[in-house]
């Protein structure tokens, strides 16, 4: 079994337990009845999808959460997005966005904050390039919801 | 390897394809996605390199000797394409791009000239979207032209009483399904579709971009009114792929497309139409293709599609038995009659991270909806299914690598 | 080789391609139809095999690992055709099987979708089928949209004046004409087209068939709002090709055919399109040769375009003045700026006798209307002529070949 | 100039002296005033054309005549055509076409009549594959003619 063990190792650096662990519980999973934004991400190749809802206050998100469906990485992504932006800015949220997706492509955690930390958790998907997406989905969203369009796609 | 037919050495036929002897970042490949595109052996490899190599010049425009050999090449993959699919000429067969371009040659220069208002065109649930899209764009092109769609049972197959009822409405003009699923893998009664639909006076197209690899097709048996199939999934290169029209249906159509090759005569006002099949080839057509086409076309003719097809029933017995035995695993479809493709949802991973737990294990299996989106609404599973198809080189043991993989995935995702 | 420039290996380039060391019944080959189609470098023979023994899978569709390279690989051959057009974004460049399928694409999705009952599209007498037909069929589909044509001056030049009267007329919507004649040789100032017609409010297209092969091109230089090429007049595979659209332009453009991969949603009623390129692309691609066109690109810019233009001018120059000393020869054009095709008349041999005769030594030239019959009609020889063309591995004594077995074969058919 | 005569001899299995003389100048060219049958043959691919005029007589064809343009083989078969088929009944003429058609195909010529062993001048094409619809043309559009229909392809 050391072929079996050897496989599960490599794919731990995608796979790590928070995100398994948000992936099959995520947070934040309800639709919200009263929102402030809200938008949708769709991933046409793979069928995942992001419906996302903000709530503003005092310029500041005070609230997110998402209903969807897809794999663990999107599903995670999005749920450690809904405990992560609540306190930001808009325009910092957009930031962390920002720095999700460079984690994405290049692979390099960022551990400067304890959120970035968290997030840094999605940067194993940088050796798999049809995940990215899966991994950014959430976060395109978000983009888009505080543009105030409707509709956000991964490609 | 016990559950195969000994006629067909697989070990033998392995070796023909180079690419399945790579690896993948250090496992050995499993490529159980054939149904999506097929790997290539050598001799279509030697084929192309070939024309390239020793007999390339444009076709059908030059008077000197490349160029004759190079024509006369070209029209041997079309010629083989004909005895492949049974067609009684070969000008019953037209070069398009691949399976799709196929439909919508037929939605565009069938639909929308033979067609008359009020008609409809009958696709099922189960179809692909190459053989759902260009019907769609028909109906919406403002000719009055309709789209009606045949249930599918919960078996996966082509519920025939449905089938009748539209039928019976005589508003069908045309009738276009699948001859082989490439989700739920069901094998359709293809003369048995044509004979209702004409009794219907209705035409019929079949889309073998599936069945025309794993089965023996005569079109003439099936009488079948336009038959497509594409080269990519044959063994062949990509870049092309083969119309079956009866002669006096192509005769009666209008081009697709214009361009060079495909007129008789043209002045800067008016153009007259070549007889088919030049009027549906504008422009310089795929000949390296048609080079690699021939040849995959021998390929499986040397093998012949009675041991590929026996293997196939082999395989397809194989690994129903084997993903039965799978905790959590669902097949999607049980039809009657299946050729080698299996789609399934395992209850603990999505299929999106089934693929690379796979793709770890040097295994390939396509996950997402398979250009079949209706079809997963159909069976309420919008987020996609995973799906491993088999080749002529797919062996037992590779099946029995994918089961035990998919057992290990459950435990790492539960 | 005298008359060519010292920068341009050609003996050394001509090792790069297999078929010219061939022989045509015992003869040394002397391939002058590259204007056809060109012939083939090992790089890019070698480019299709090494995708098909190492890197293939179906593209778009996998999450292992061999898909994603196929797709890396396959993106990577668009983003070489941008960088060789000049284009802003990879996103401008669409995958058609050739240049014929380019114009059929924009007339019917841009000619359909965007153009007006009452415009009118305006190409010139000097263009190819390919450049004709389809908007012939445009004109002809009942949408009230018309076509006119630029003339040409007996030198063989577009005729500006009367392309400026006709823009006058306020009615032109989009304007196609050639950047190379693939007659007359005749490069035409497309930059200076695209301004005219962007004053009078039209979209202009270029057909680059030939221009791209011999000169660089600069989509953003020129203005083009569309740019069509097509991959095996560029050394490389048949089957794929290569259409600019600038951004804002495909995005406005509804499909032309349908099918997998140029969707967002389906369901059985309604699909949504996804965004360009994909939208235009549907279906599996030409996968395989988007790897040869990838190659192709890049032997040309490892040898340069600036020296492939050099060569080439060098060429035209020898071959004017060689061709001139054939008595009873006539040239048809002496447009000022030219590229290396020599349409010509011999006074006692008909175009398809001569190039009997000249098989026989083993030089590969073309008989007939070369796909432009309306220009073959303007001056008079509805009989076609015999044309000889350049590639970059053409030397002045192949050139030299030719005039003297003109100057032979003058002397069997008196 | 050794290879320069090979390639000459070679040729002259296709250009007898009979073609070319044919070629040059064309027997019956002229457009019949009157006339019983006629037809257009078209080859497109290289622009060939013959127009065939014939009047019959007493159930034989007593004249023919064509116009045209194209290459010294499609003008030199269309020239033997007027002059070998007066006097045959239209199925003789049917039948010649149909040996002129296995001869090009086969290179086999046949010496069994005078007026066949002169058609046979033309069995030289059979090697040049895509010259063989310029020997058939003619022919194709005299089966057209005596058919009653208007045009003829040789594709
Ligand atoms: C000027 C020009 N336009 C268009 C074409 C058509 O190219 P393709 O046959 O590859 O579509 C050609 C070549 O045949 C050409 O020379
Ligand atoms: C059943 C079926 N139809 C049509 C197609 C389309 O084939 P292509 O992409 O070669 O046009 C496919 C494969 O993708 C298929 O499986």
């Amino acid at each position: 079994m050391t072929g079996q063990a050897a496989g599960f190792e490599e794919l731990r650096d995608l796979y790590q337990e928070v995100i398994l662990d948000h992936g099959r519980k995520p947070r934040n999973h309800f639709r919200m009845e009263v929102f402030d934004a809200s938008a949708r991400g769709d991933n046409p190749m793979c069928g995942d999808r992001v419906e996302l809802f903000l709530a503003l206050a005092d310029g500041h998100i005070s609230k997110a959460s998402f209903i969807g469906r897809g794999c663990a990485i999107s599903q995670a992504s999005a749920s450690l997005l809904t405990e992560l932006v609540p306190g930001l800015t808009p325009d910092a949220a957009r930031a962390m966005g920002a720095r999700l997706r460079e984690m994405a492509k290049t692979g390099a955690r960022d551990d400067s904050t304890p959120a970035l930390e968290r997030l840094s958790a999605l940067s194993g998907v940088h050796e798999f390039p049809s995940r990215v997406k899966c991994a950014t989905l959430a976060w395109h969203a978000l983009d888009a919801a505080l543009d105030g369009s409707k509709e956000a796609s991964s490609e | 390897m016990d559950a195969l037919p000994a006629r067909l050495d697989v070990a033998r036929i392995r070796e023909d394809f180079p690419i399945l002897s790579t690896q993948v970042r250090g496992k050995k490949l499993v490529f159980l996605d054939s149904g999506a595109s097929a790997q290539k052996p050598r001799a279509v490899i030697e084929a192309m390199t070939r024309c390239m190599e020793t007999a390339y010049a444009n076709v059908h425009r030059g008077a000197y000797h490349l160029s004759e050999v190079a024509t006369a090449n070209f029209e041997a993959a079309r010629e083989a394409a004909q005895r492949f699919l049974g067609a009684a000429t070969p000008e019953e067969i037209v070069f398009t791009r691949n399976s799709t371009e196929a439909f919508n040659l037929v939605a565009h220069s069938f639909g929308r000239a033979l067609l008359k208002r009020g008609q409809v065109v009958l696709v099922s649930e189960m179809e692909h979207h190459a053989n759902l899209v260009p019907w769609q764009m028909l109906r919406d092109a403002g000719l009055g032209i309709g789209l009606r769609f045949i249930r599918v049972t919960d078996a996966g197959e082509l519920d025939l009483d449905d089938y009748a009822r539209h039928l019976a409405q005589g508003d069908v003009g045309l009738v276009s399904v699948t001859h082989m699923s490439n989700v739920l893998g069901t094998v359709t009664p293809a003369a048995r579709i044509a004979r209702m639909a004409h009794e219907a006076g209705a035409r019929v197209m079949f889309d073998g971009s599936q069945a025309a690899v794993h089965r023996a097709v005569d079109v003439r048996a099936i009488d079948a009114d336009f038959y497509a199939f594409t080269g990519h999934k044959l063994y062949g290169p990509t870049g092309i792929g083969v119309l079956y029209g009866k002669r006096e249906l192509l005769d009666a159509m209008p081009p697709f497309q214009g361009g060079g090759d495909m007129i008789e005569t043209v002045t800067l006002e008016h153009s007259t139409w070549a007889a088919p099949p030049a009027r549906f080839e504008p422009g310089t057509p795929a000949i390296i293709e048609a080079a690699g086409l021939l040849a995959a076309i021998e390929y499986v003719n040397t093998i012949g599609m009675e041991a590929i097809e026996a293997h196939e029933r082999a395989l397809v017995e194989h690994a129903s038995a084997t993903l039965a035995q799978v905790p959590g695993l669902t097949l999607l479809g049980s039809a009657q009659d299946r050729g080698g493709v299996f789609a399934f949802s395992l209850d603990v991973a999505h299929p999106h991270d089934l693929s690379t737990f796979l793709d770890r294990r040097g295994i390939c299996v396509r996950a997402g909806r398979h250009c079949a989106e209706p079809l997963h609404a159909r069976f309420g599973l919008e987020g996609g299914t995973s799906r491993a198809s088999f080749g002529l080189y797919t062996t037992a043991e590779e099946i029995d690598a994918l089961a035990e993989a998919l057992v290990a995935a459950r435990k790492f995702f539960a």
